[in-house]
């Protein structure tokens, strides 16, 4: 029988969570034994190959291809797990959620000490996004089955989280694997 | 602040005594006269009192009657309770904010008027409702507003809005106000005939424990809604050794919907005086006083001139009633504006100068209470009782209500009824028959004993008001089928977020919360989940909040969500493929969307 | 009907962050325009400010999860000016060059393996399904396993100074928060032979690479730049510390000796509607001309030398291969990185042989300043923080470029050579547009650093009519 | 002085001495009632209501409710478990709590706290509403975004200190910890060695330049959850091992 696929992706977050995948070292390799690797930053597809076991997502909606890209991964996921500060609460990115979205904008592009911007306005081209009013955590957008917090979670966790729902258990975390940074 | 203010606000505090259990008086004093109480004049104030700057400030930004920055001459505080909603509030305030030209909270740039919203000033029955700073205004309308603010303009005096007099006291050349008892049902006990002095005359001629004896065996229960017996509060008390002991009377009603109180206050102030006196003798103390909320400050100079007449009769005073070492007086103490101050133990904190927030018990206050002296706090209408039970003995009380339940209960009935006003009924009287007598049969639901009681529907109107069914401080306010019943559970809400003192978790953070997922709710945006999460949230807050204003607050949502699950239900639904219901990306786009230069996106 | 297409490649992969390609093409086919979209914003340099200072270094890196040391050391380096402390003490110093350099170490060592041997090993257009580390590991066990491990190692050597693979928080200002044990110490050093052998090999590759495809890497995204990068004030190459210096194509220096606290003197960003990564230059030449690289290409373009023996062989061989002036070749990224990794763990090497790494002088306390800049060589190229703090500790105004950023043109001009070269008039194919990315790829661009952005589409290709209205469309998977 | 009692917690019998408040008598034992406003040099305040507790069926804060004899006190149950969550988390959803890049993290008692009752996400809204940091004092910095309200300050520069700098004003969720002074810290007579300084579960209250000088691993909770010092110390084993 085939083995059950993964799919990963990063929303509004750092990557900093795939790089702590990438920390299981020699196990990741192990881990290739037993799962199917499908659309992910760590490989070329873009979308969707076939309906996945699992979903982990990184970061939370910044922008309206977040929601997108979050709404693609519930459908297409049988469990879906939000992994990291940013995917739970926000995270960093979230920050923003204190300040006026337009003076953030304005700082980073027209008032800044090293910015040469004639126009005075900020990017606003129809190839970017729009961003949000805020920084949303993954579950204010869909359902979230699990969730892995930390910044970022330590490989542990993801090991500890996904040979528990290989193995069809709940990926609930022990206190000593739960952390906030 | 000029010196010559500065060296005001020292003479207020003088005359105060200079004294910090003096100080929310002192704070009145200042707010009154200076229509705020400045950074500058909070230094003063702590400076002449010796107390530290912070304490000063905590207690000014506590109460809604006080402020740092200066109010208008004259503030206009519009009553945004329930009843007055239904009865036309949104328009009166839209006047309001016409004709005087700022908004809602604003002050006039020539700082003449504030207008300002207020929780229930105890005007429900003859609402919308307003207070010009002390005088209050019912039965407001549009018209009356523009009146009332081009009078203002005019002679910039509010008694001179005082037009038609009120019936009874009202009338009264020391209240002389507009305001109607609409006493539509008076009963046996509270409104019978009363004879100045016939009770303490009775009680001073048996012994102490004799007069607790009678409170008990009329099997008298406290009347602000707990229902705590009497007589035993009052014997704890007793036997508590201690040189100093005191007797409170809660008038701090500001249950919303609740104005019994007013009434009594306006009518039988000598019962509550005497039930006073009475309960002082019963536990041996010689202070009272009377913590009346800063809504009724117009019946301070009647109330005033009440206890004069009674010091002249020897009903207080030293000797009282001829009675030998029987020395009691009574002084009135004024809030500020503090729902959360009707908990007997935020009311002493409030009486000692301080915040109310409440305290833990125990200790209690009949043990440890106003100045860590033995302290009973009873209720306005549980003290006109105790009167009435001296003057015609127990057995005549119990003639009336259920075993459980002695006696009659006063309620306040508003709403979408015929006949808004006091009623005294008999205890065990049920919800349908109280409808009948108001005019309230349409009713589609109705919120017994306010927002910290039940909102129940048609299934529960044949149960029964008394302590073991029905349990109600007094507040029966009437909707009728056409209202939104979550938006007014939303209302009664948002009620308890701006009145509790925010000293717990549970009831500071969480009732927030509730509301989230209420209006979540309310907008259709709710999931089958999301009525979980109200039920287990209510319940972690009404369990675990320390005082009962926090054990209460989640009651308009936890009655609701079991009387009228319908209202809940009908408005969720599960999200479509796992995608929550509440998440709206269009909305969520629009600030973006009008950042300059933003074309829209390809997506 | 006169109609263009626009092809959308999303997301870019085994890139770290996301990024999106755009290319029109005219009716007859031909390429009009290709362009790199940066499409995430986060807003630090606002929502830092009212922060205190010492939270900056901790805070900062989170803008990247790849290089998170980069950003916290950068930050750092500002917030000791901030303190008034021009020289952390030697162990403070040491123990900030190991974090650094075992960054370097598993920065370049994943980018290498993880990300772009499979273009290598596979070819450009070889089946997507096995072009990734897993493919890698399928054909190539022990090449796969060695990169692993390499990575590793380099986050072990984070993990010993920042208490944390990602996000740690060794550095403080004025100084670092823990030295080296004996025991840390000793284990580390116990890998170095065994990580040399596979650094040796890993430039081996590389370079044979490069030199078994000349001609074609010549071809392809080749073009002469400006460079710019950090060096020592005798021209030595370093990545931690020291002044300014710019070539151009010529390897002539346009800037030298520059200190770094001068930055703003010396570029300026543009801002494009288009993208939310701006992009650099150098102010005395202008946005046309004045653009230039960064990362291990200018690196050794701006060097003199290198101050460790295998690598500066491996430079000296680098530098004649490319004919002795500054590398044009997008590709040759590749062996210039190789060769810092092998530079990175010669360094990582010294300082596990160094006494002062077990030292217990971690912070020094100066006179307090308002304003500083903290600048460092990150994996991907010349990382600028810039700070200004008021009285009261408070971040007012921040300012960052970052590596990425500055790479920002050479990567659009790469993406737009290519797909002119490869893409015009034929039928595009998932191989063919994977040429592109590969051209990004060389660059290892870290967009979660350059404010990091997002995707989830799949390769669409619309039609245009001429108003622009989608008259259809063309969908192929990867 | 009066004669020691007899009550129970969780089943497992704890000397009590008159006066005794649940908590103290649990500590005493060896047993931990989860806790964040509480400190032992301090009055108690019962305003975190995480130590809630069952006494013989009603629920009551144990910092503040005394032992009686006999009395029957639930302490490590389900039901109590949840509410302390939920309490927990609806501190976070109030304030803005960035632990990644909180300089008390490791040694946050509120973080450890939500650690060691298992909380992996939020469950309730954040508000998000910013809130002020005064970083006025030489030595001393406020971050309100952190703070919980558990008055730890207030009742140590009251009480300890003898100066009251710290008190509450505003009611409800406006209200916050004033400075007693017209509006800065600066203008107070604080001083960073008040034992005021020492109190602060969370980062809101926090002495200048001393952010991150703990390396990760060395940090309090790194390796020991919250309460497992009181755990160990005392006779009694921690009931939900019993069970």
């Amino acid at each position: 029988m085939s083995r059950p696929r993964i799919a990963t992706a990063s929303l509004a977050g750092c990557f900093g969570c795939h790089m702590s995948l990438l920390d299981l070292d020699e196990r990741i390799l192990e881990l290739a034994e037993l799962v199917e690797f499908d659309r992910s930053p760590i490989d070329d597809y873009k979308e969707f190959q076939e309906r996945c076991a699992v979903g982990l997502v990184e970061g939370g909606c910044a922008n309206e291809e977040n929601v997108a890209t979050i709404r693609e991964f519930r459908k297409k996921c049988d469990v879906l797990v939000s992994v990291g500060d940013c995917a739970t609460m926000g995270g960093i990115p979230a920050m923003r959620n204190l300040v006026p979205l337009e003076e953030c904008l304005q700082e980073a592009y027209v008032d800044g000490p090293t910015v040469h911007n004639p126009s005075g306005l900020p990017p606003g081209d129809p190839e970017l996004p729009r961003l949000l009013d805020r920084v949303y955590a993954l579950h204010e957008v869909v359902d979230i089955d699990w969730h892995l917090p930390g910044c970022p979670p330590s490989p542990e966790a993801f090991w500890a989280a996904v040979s528990a729902l290989l193995s069809g258990e709940p990926a609930e975390l022990p206190p000593s694997l739960i952390r906030y940074d | 602040m000029t010196s010559q203010n500065e060296s005001r606000v020292r003479d207020i505090c003088r005359e105060h005594g200079s004294v910090p259990v003096r100080l929310l008086d002192i704070a009145r004093a200042v707010q009154s006269e200076f229509r705020g109480i400045s950074q500058q004049s909070i230094d003063t104030i702590a400076d002449e009192i010796r107390v530290p700057r912070v304490t000063v400030e905590a207690c000014v930004s506590f109460y809604s009657f006080l402020s740092v920055e200066r109010k208008g001459d004259i503030t206009i505080r519009l009553c945004d309770d329930v009843p007055d909603r239904l009865a036309g509030y949104a328009t009166v305030r839209d006047a309001f904010v016409e004709a005087l030209g700022i908004p809602l909270g604003g002050t006039t740039p020539d700082g003449r008027f504030t207008l300002e919203r207020t929780a229930c000033i105890g005007l429900s029955d003859q609402a919308p409702a307003a207070l010009v700073n002390e005088v209050p205004v019912p039965d407001l309308s549009s018209d009356r507003a523009r009146e009332i603010v081009a009078a203002l303009k005019r002679h910039g005096d509010p008694r001179q809005l005082v037009r038609k007099l009120g019936d009874g006291n009202n009338a009264h050349s020391r209240i002389q106000s507009m305001v109607h008892n609409n006493l539509q049902y008076p009963g046996e006990i509270l409104f019978s005939p009363y004879h100045r002095g016939e009770a303490i005359r009775k009680a001073v001629a048996m012994s102490p424990a004799e007069v607790i004896r009678a409170v008990k065996t009329a099997r008298l229960r406290g009347r602000g809604g707990a229902g705590f017996p009497t007589g035993m509060k009052w014997e704890f008390a007793r036997e508590v050794e201690a040189d100093r002991k005191f007797v409170i009377c809660n008038a701090d009603e500001g249950e919303p919907g609740t104005f019994k109180d007013r009434v009594l206050l306006t009518e039988r102030p000598e019962r509550v005086f005497a039930g006073m006196t009475i309960a002082a003798y019963a536990l041996g103390a010689s202070e009272g006083v009377l913590y009346l909320r800063g809504e009724y400050a117009y019946l301070l100079p009647f109330l005033e001139q009440r206890l004069e007449r009674r010091r002249d009769e020897g009903l207080l005073g030293e000797s009282i009633a001829g009675k030998q070492g029987f020395d009691f007086d009574i002084r009135i103490q004024m809030g500020a504006g503090a729902y959360v101050c009707g908990e007997e133990t935020a009311l002493i904190n409030s009486l000692e100068g301080n915040r109310g927030d409440p305290r833990d018990r125990p200790p209690f206050p009949a043990s440890k209470g106003f100045q860590a002296s033995p302290t009973v706090v009873n209720n306005v209408e549980t003290l006109c009782c105790v009167t009435r039970i001296l003057e015609a003995g127990p057995a005549t009380f119990c003639e009336f209500g259920t075993p459980q339940s002695a006696g009659t209960k006063l309620l306040s009935v508003s709403g979408d009824c015929r006949l808004p006003g006091i009623y005294e009924v008999p205890f065990g009287i049920s919800l349908r028959e109280v409808l009948e007598l108001a005019g309230g049969e349409m009713a589609a639901a109705v919120q017994v004993g306010g927002p910290s009681g039940k909102l129940v529907g048609p299934a529960d109107f044949d149960r029964r008001i008394c302590f073991d069914d029905l349990a109600t401080g007094g507040a029966i306010v009437v909707f009728g089928p056409e209202r939104d019943l979550l938006s007014i559970v939303a209302a009664y809400t948002e009620f308890f977020i701006e009145e509790g003192c925010g000293h717990c978790t549970p009831c500071r953070a969480g009732m927030p919360a509730m509301l989230d997922l209420l209006a979540r709710v309310r907008d259709g945006r709710g999931e089958p989940v999301d009525l979980d999460r109200l039920r287990e949230l209510g319940d972690t807050i009404r369990r675990t909040s320390r005082c009962g204003l926090g054990q209460t607050a989640p009651n308009p949502i936890l009655s609701s969500l079991e009387g009228l699950a319908p209202e809940y239900e009908s408005r969720t639904g599960d999200a479509a493929a796992g995608l929550t219901r509440r998440f709206d990306l269009d909305a969520a786009l629009v600030p973006a969307q009008a950042v300059p230069g933003r074309a829209p996106s390809h997506l | 009907m006169n109609t263009t297409k626009r092809v959308v490649i999303e997301p870019l992969t085994r890139v770290e962050g996301h990024g999106k390609v755009t290319i029109k093409l005219d009716p007859a086919g031909a390429v009009e325009s290709a362009r790199l979209h940066v499409v995430e914003f986060r807003g630090f340099e606002r929502f830092i400010q009212g922060r205190p200072y010492w939270e900056i270094p901790v805070a900062v890196q989170r803008l990247c999860g790849i290089c998170p040391v980069s950003h916290h050391l950068a930050a750092a380096k500002a917030m000791d000016g901030i303190v008034g402390v021009d020289q952390v003490t030697p162990t403070a110093e040491k123990i900030r060059r190991l974090m650094h350099y075992g960054q370097i170490f598993q920065s370049h060592s994943l980018h290498f393996f993880h990300l772009s041997s499979p273009d290598l090993l596979f070819g450009f257009d070889s089946d997507p399904a096995r072009r990734n580390v897993l493919g890698v590991a399928g054909a190539y066990p022990e090449l796969a396993r060695q990169g692993i491990l390499m990575r590793k190692f380099g986050q072990e050597v984070i993990r010993a100074t920042a208490g944390k693979k990602v996000h740690g928080t060794g550095a403080i200002p004025g100084g670092v928060n823990r030295s080296l044990t004996t025991a840390e110490r000793q284990e580390l050093a116990s890998e170095i032979p065994q990580q040399k052998e596979w650094a040796r090999t890993a430039v081996g590759i590389a370079r044979d690479y490069t030199l078994d495809n000349l001609g074609f890497a010549a071809e392809f995204a080749a073009f002469p730049s400006n460079h710019l990068g950090l060096v020592r004030r005798d021209g030595t190459f370093d990545l931690y510390d020291g002044v300014l210096r710019a070539v151009n194509s010529a390897g002539k220096k346009i800037l030298d000796d520059v200190e770094v606290d001068r930055y703003a003197d010396v570029l300026i960003e543009e801002v494009k509607p288009w993208s939310y990564m701006k992009f650099p230059f150098l102010r005395e030449l202008g946005p046309e001309t004045g653009w230039y690289r960064v990362g291990p290409l200018a690196r050794l373009a701006v060097c003199d030398r290198i101050g460790t023996p295998e690598a500066e062989a491996a430079r000296v061989e680098f530098v004649e291969a490319m004919g002795g002036v500054p590398g044009t070749m997008s590709l040759a990224y590749h062996w210039a990185r190789m060769i810092e990794t092998l530079s990175a763990l010669e360094e990582i090497e010294r300082l596990l042989d160094d006494p002062d790494i077990e030292g217990d002088e971690l912070v020094l306390q100066g006179e307090r300043r308002n304003e500083a800049v903290g600048v460092i060589e990150a994996p991907r190229g010349t990382l600028f923080h810039h700070y200004v703090v008021a009285d009261d500790d408070t971040v007012m105004r921040a300012n960052l470029i970052v590596s990425t950023t500055s790479n920002n043109e050479p990567m659009n001009r790469a993406v737009e050579s290519v797909a002119r070269k490869y893409l015009s008039g034929t039928e595009i194919t998932e191989g063919l547009l994977n040429h592109v990315e590969v051209a990004i790829r060389a660059y290892d661009p870290c967009l979660s650093c350059a404010t990091h952005a997002l995707g989830k589409m799949p390769l669409v290709m619309e039609v245009h009519d001429a108003e622009g209205r989608i008259v259809g469309e063309g969908r192929r998977s990867a | 002085m009066s004669e020691s009692f007899t009550f129970y917690i969780d089943g497992v019998p704890v000397e009590a001495q008159p006066g005794m408040t649940i908590l103290e008598a649990a500590q005493g034992a060896g047993i931990w009632i989860p806790r964040l406003c509480w400190h032992e040099d301090l009055e108690p305040f019962g305003g975190c209501r995480v130590c809630t507790v069952k006494a013989n069926g009603r629920p009551c804060s144990a910092c503040t409710q005394p032992a009686e004899p006999d009395s029957v006190v639930e302490n490590d149950t389900p039901q109590l478990r949840e509410w302390r969550r939920a309490l927990v988390e609806l501190l976070f959803a109030e304030g803005n709590h960035f632990c990644m890049i909180c300089e008390k993290s490791g040694n946050c008692e509120l973080q450890a706290l939500a650690y060691r009752l298992g909380i992996a996400a939020p469950r309730f809204e954040h508000h998000w509403k910013p809130r002020e940091v005064d970083a006025s004092h030489p030595d001393v910095l406020i971050d309100r975004n952190r703070c919980i309200l558990c008055a730890r300050c207030v009742r140590a520069s009251r009480d300890l200190d003898g100066k009251t700098v710290f008190g509450f004003t505003g009611r409800g969720p406006d209200r916050r910890v004033a400075v007693s002074s017209a509006a800065r810290l600066a203008d107070t007579d604080l001083e960073v060695t008040d034992a005021a300084m020492d109190v602060c579960p969370v980062g809101a209250l926090v002495r200048k330049r001393e952010g991150f000088s703990v390396p990760i691993g060395s940090r309090r909770f790194d390796d020991a959850p919250i309460g497992s010092d009181i755990e160990a110390s005392g006779a009694a084993e921690p009931a939900r091992q019993e069970e």
